[in-house]
């Protein structure tokens, strides 16, 4: 496991006390290195929980949104890439974006197989509880896509198209900002995944939408929420699990901790009130559907600046993220027309470009060490805006041929008749919700 | 024997019910339904898509005797009424016969 | 941040072993109080997590148990709360309700916007990781109310409220019994909210549901749930997320927290099998809304006595409010005629002043180092009692002036048409569920 | 609280590193046994808070499977199981697990009422925080066999059997493999419950449906779900507590509990991605109630085997289980006729069993301390059987005479008539859905 | 050509549909509807409020050439049948014609 | 006055719905159905059981005067034909007369 200077650094402040502890008690011959905090552990372990919660949230904010006749492979979609991803992960994907690196662009081949991620201790976690971490960072980005393709993608395509994207696309990015790779060299800031996660995911829906076409009868019919409290409640569990992967993402339960799960707080709160406010006055009523889209995108813009910036600066990133989403997915994507399903590129691309460059502005010193524009950094701006731009343009290309050598293999469209009928009966061969008389069907022996 | 259809309000559907109870009338059979008319529809929004939706309505059937007609659409009428546009329809139609399945019982004495 | 004499004495327990481990280690300069814990920081974030989980189990306990033409408000106020209110808490509330104690009665201004509440340690903790749990006990204390109000009040005007009741009702209670206050000096025993959270809260519901008078055709037609299991789900969260806010509140995962984990566990059993209990013998049948209802009731009347009382204490605490709180609703409300629509009051304020009087009956010196009644102090149940009557008193009046004041800016109530046509497609211009036939309306250019 | 010697062995790990450096600390007098440990009790509250979220989880995963007449019921079932066996626990159940062993069958009776049962630390935890988690399992496991008896069982005899088998079946099997007892001194490998919660719950259910015959109209009509997306939930829920049951069983937040971690997660995911890839051969399509059965199998398998097998391991244990439940549940089953209605046996019982054979093969020394048949240790594969063999035994013998004197009491089957209406109506007189027309009925006065 | 409509309780729904495919009886048209009769409702209980709703039946459309109303009406009567309060009626009403979208076909040959 | 009942697909609901709007047919009542008839329904599955279920329609009434009455099912038939099986059916019935609950109008003026 190799950390960046960056995460090096917060970790460095984290196991300073216990270092002070150890050198100064005679007779204790092991480096702190050398142990499992439990405390630490024990914080991993159940932020790993809550980031593998978001994707049932991820699930249900999804499926609440869908025409009923699609809901269930909107579910699938998240749920089964929360198990092949995994699975990738295990085989080869750490190893990529974690293993020694080769020339910074990717990892060794090193850990294959999780070889030799098991329970010895590294910088103060068991291996494999940081393996794991980061393990559902992968599954979380690859579902994320997922809602820019809904009621139309051939489900093996997705399934495909998951795998080669996690392993092409997910992990030599996350290796570049996180494993030792030249953007974590070059300095760049993203605490929990502003561009490895969410850019790279709104991007690829963006990709992946306008490859795939539209909805048939999108922009003649309208495709309202079918359940919209399910949604609610998917932002809710995406809410709570988020403060798992902010703040988890300090690796431990430090005061850099604290600090990002109170910027998350604070950013998530001022994201709904922001895309609230923008739809009272455009629209004449605040709604929950909004509501909830402010939610995930104060979220997503305080997620690279979490360990940085502090709760004033998390104001002013919630509040700007919910009205530049709003403005992104009621008013642009009207306006050009593409059909990005469930708003990913509005709220992960857009959200995640906006806190990637406003963490450049905001950064405080004396926070996460480094300063940014305000502190009279501009630089790190600089260096922001070479990371988001590489990561679009990379993400971008890479998106693009994944998706045309999957519809060699299998076409990733589903046909016309399917797409009528309903994705969840046509690939699935189930319905989400019987009544009575419609669960009273007839036995096939 | 005539069958009343009424497509009401649903907030007026527990009045109704019970100015027919009043009346004698104990049989009915009630659906979910949309509706437009005069009252076109709702603005709704998602995601700053605006759309117009069809109205909630019940829809309320009633098969009586046919010297039962008026008092029915009477009673159903009174109840149901608030004067805004959107209050319902009341439809009339003739049925052939009725069967009671339970005793196989047909005609008026099955309603 | 200062903390009551109760707590800091939960406090030292929790530090002592530390203490005298880093006191016994020669070369080790600062004192333990200088630092973070990992294992209580740890604690103490997650058990927030959780907390802020409660406000969406809310949202969902609340919503299931309302007409389906009033969901989404219903869930609206529970999660914009959360956001407001937490504005709220970083703008001027924390400092008001933890800011140096100005004559017992109000803290001081000096943690405006947050200033000086960051990564620094205080007694264990991050000092933000303490002003974050807090925030959420203000954020869900207002989403309590708010079941009292529903599918009636302005969206508007409950925003409104929501500031000014956290402003000038909650924060200074806060104060009183946590924040360094007058009642804290006391000696009242209130581990983890009964008065502070849910007494204040009742009262709130109670005065403003008979301010906004009742629901149009209340009393004659029955207004059921329209989600059973929602409202079960909600009760679910909300049973995890109170492990949070009670074992949380030792504020260190010492043996306190472990006793109030595990008589918050007991007693909400208990309140379980006492309301279905009660309701078997007077409706011949037990239903699952009144299961979910006595957990509730359970959760509530432990709240104040998690820290001082111990298992078999809580199988009578829970019992006893499973059947108070079950007449207070069912048989009570009946014969008065107010409509306390999700029983706000008949839950949380029963159910918190039961709590509250018990606990000075019940506490026992060896567990939370007070002992009550039946220990031989029964001055302890008048203190709770002046603690009781006195919080009754303080939010029943305010309460009844803001919303007084609040109706004058914004008038409180919708329309009878709004009404009519019920809350969610009024205020909010959605449908909670859309089926096929349904969400095809006809898009607007 | 006696923990078995894998237990403490497992412990002993934990604590290594912690006593090595109070020991080399001069003037530290007390041993680290005496002290709780913040981080490990911290740990094991969230743990515990999670499991209990797990019969939340099971209460939606079962309620969306039945038809809407009577999730109400089920639901119930798992939710006042929580409250009933909470109450045994406390009372005796804990007693007979965990009290001083009398031969190796049963426990002593030092602990009822939870006298003793306190804030006094052991092993590193609170008393309380141990017995709590266990009280957890307990509840679970009686909850899961609800599953099997489904729409006919009466719901007062349900608790009455419940508070039987917790007393008779559960508390002494699990003093057999945890508290002290024959199992765990034969070496039986069991780490978080293969046999103890899922055979045992597994084999209830398969004698409970053959006792209570199958639902009016099993075989003739279909019995669909009524509601895919509240299971998925249910699943995802389950998942996510499943991280506390299964690495809150190692006690400690140590390298034992990250392991338990990382295979759960594997295991889990390959559980799906084997039914799956099974259903997809047989039916041609993915269904998402085969991928939500899924992860249940493979959660079920790896319970046993998480503390003691590594990544690859996980691998095919949880393809493993994903294929052989799935052919258990959708072919042996419709074969054999019988009505387990949500599978409980075709999952728990099945799953369990190969969980439990599979960890005798698998078991690595370098893990858990103790090698399997891979590492020539075959003795332990033997001594896995005799443990599965008899759990299946002495469960299936005491349930059957546990049903049958229930019976005596009360009828264990609902009458025809209320099985036409639904139990939620004739049962609790509920409704679980209402919508505007059907909520409007007539008030009683 | 006439339209038959049954209005059955839910459990029986699936016996007669099996019942009417095999008289040959390919279409019909289904329903959640509420009804009340002489079985007037379930009594129901939330937080001490006791209330009686309606009760959840099944209407069944199909709409038939004359010479079969008969042996419908009989099949739907005896597989719908319990003997209790509550088995349903059918109410028989006679169409204009109908129409098949598909082929625009109408008449007895829409059917 | 006629009924014009038409049991259609749910996707060409819009479709159909829009073509009466322009035709100046303002007055509708929708009901989610479920069918069978040519197309039988659709196989599902559950852990391993297989079955078939109906199929999801939408059932569109529309009260019009006689002379309406052709262009109506022309306009329904054209907007909800896409030519394959389970396309619908379109019935037409004979009303006694209709009534406007607001106003207590009745006969033609009330549609
Ligand atoms: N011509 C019609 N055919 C079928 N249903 C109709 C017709 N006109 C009205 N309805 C039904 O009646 C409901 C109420 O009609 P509306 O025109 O709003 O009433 P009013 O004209 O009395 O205000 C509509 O929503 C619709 O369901
Ligand atoms: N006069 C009626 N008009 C409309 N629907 C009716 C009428 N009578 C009965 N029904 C419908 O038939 C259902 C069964 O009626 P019920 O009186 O309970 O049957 P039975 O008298 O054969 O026992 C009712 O729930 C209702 O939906
Ligand atoms: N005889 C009938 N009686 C009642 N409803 C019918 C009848 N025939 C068809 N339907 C309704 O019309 C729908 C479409 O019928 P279908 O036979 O599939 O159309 P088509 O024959 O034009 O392809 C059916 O699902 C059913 O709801």
């Amino acid at each position: 496991m190799v950390s960046t200077g960056l995460i090096a650094r917060i970790r460095l402040r984290a196991i300073a006390l216990l270092t002070l502890l150890l050198v100064s008690v005679p007779g204790i011959a092991f480096a702190a290195e050398d142990a499992i905090s439990h405390a630490d552990n024990a914080f991993i372990m159940i932020a790993s929980a809550m980031v593998m919660l978001m994707v049932i949230g991820l699930a249900l904010f999804y499926g609440g949104m869908v025409p009923k006749n699609s809901v269930l492979n909107t579910m699938m979609m998240s749920f089964v890439t929360l198990c092949v991803v995994s699975l990738v992960w295990v085989l080869w994907g750490y190893s990529l974006a974690f293993g020694t690196t080769i020339n910074g662009f990717v990892g060794s081949l090193e850990y294959l197989g999780f070889s030799g991620v098991g329970m010895e201790p590294s910088d103060g976690l068991a291996h494999c509880t940081f393996a794991i971490f980061q393990m559902m960072f992968a599954c979380l980005t690859v579902a994320l896509i997922s809602g820019a393709y809904v009621s139309r993608m051939r489900f093996s395509a997705f399934l495909i198209f998951g795998i080669l994207w996690a392993t092409i696309v997910y992990a030599p990015l996350c290796h570049w900002v996180w494993g030792g790779g030249w953007l974590g060299e070059l300095g760049v800031l993203d605490f929990a995944g502003g561009k490895v996660v969410h850019i790279s995911s709104g991007i690829a829906a963006l990709v992946g939408c306008l490859v795939l076409g539209a909805r048939k009868g999108y922009g003649q019919r309208p495709m309202p929420p079918h359940n919209l409290p399910m949604t609610l409640l998917g932002a809710g569990l995406l809410w709570f699990g988020w403060f798992g992967f902010n703040a988890g993402s300090a690796l431990a339960a430090d005061g850099v901790a604290a600090n990002a799960f109170m910027v998350t707080q604070i950013a998530t709160a001022l994201g709904v009130l922001g895309w609230v406010v923008a739809e009272w006055i455009r629209h004449g009523k605040p709604t929950l559907l909004g509501a909830a889209s402010g939610a995930i995108a104060g979220l997503v813009s305080i997620t690279p600046a979490a360990g940085f910036v502090g709760p004033l600066a998390a104001i002013v990133i919630g509040f700007g993220s919910g009205i530049i989403c709003f403005i992104a997915v009621a008013i642009i994507k009207q306006k050009l027309g593409y059909d990005d399903s469930l708003d990913v590129f509005g709220i992960h691309g857009v959200g995640g470009t906006w806190g990637a460059l406003i963490t450049g502005v905001f950064a405080a010193e004396a926070i996460g060490g480094t300063a940014g524009l305000l502190e009279g950094n501009a630089a790190q701006l600089g260096v922001q805006a070479i990371a988001v731009v590489s990561t679009i343009v990379f993400v971008a290309i890479a998106t693009f041929i994944i998706l045309k050598i999957v519809n060699i293999v299998v076409p990733i469209r589903v046909s016309e008749n399917d797409e009528d009928i309903g994705v969840d009966l046509a690939l699935h061969g189930e319905d989400a919700y019987s009544d009575q008389v419609t669960s009273s069907g007839t036995l096939q022996k | 024997m005539k069958k009343v259809e009424a497509i009401i309000r649903p907030i007026k559907f527990e009045e109704v019910k019970q100015a027919l109870y009043k009346l004698g009338v104990k049989g009915m059979t009630v659906t979910d339904v949309l509706g437009c008319g005069m009252q076109y529809g709702q603005k709704e929004i998602y995601r700053g898509t605006e759309y117009v939706k069809l109205l909630a309505k019940v829809k309320l059937e009633v098969v009586v005797k046919d010297d039962m007609v008026d008092k029915v659409v009477e009673t159903i009428s009174s109840a149901a009424r608030t004067g805004e546009i959107g209050d319902g329809k009341i439809f009339i139609y003739t049925l052939d016969t009725a069967v009671r399945i339970r005793t196989g019982e047909s005609g008026e004495e099955a309603i």
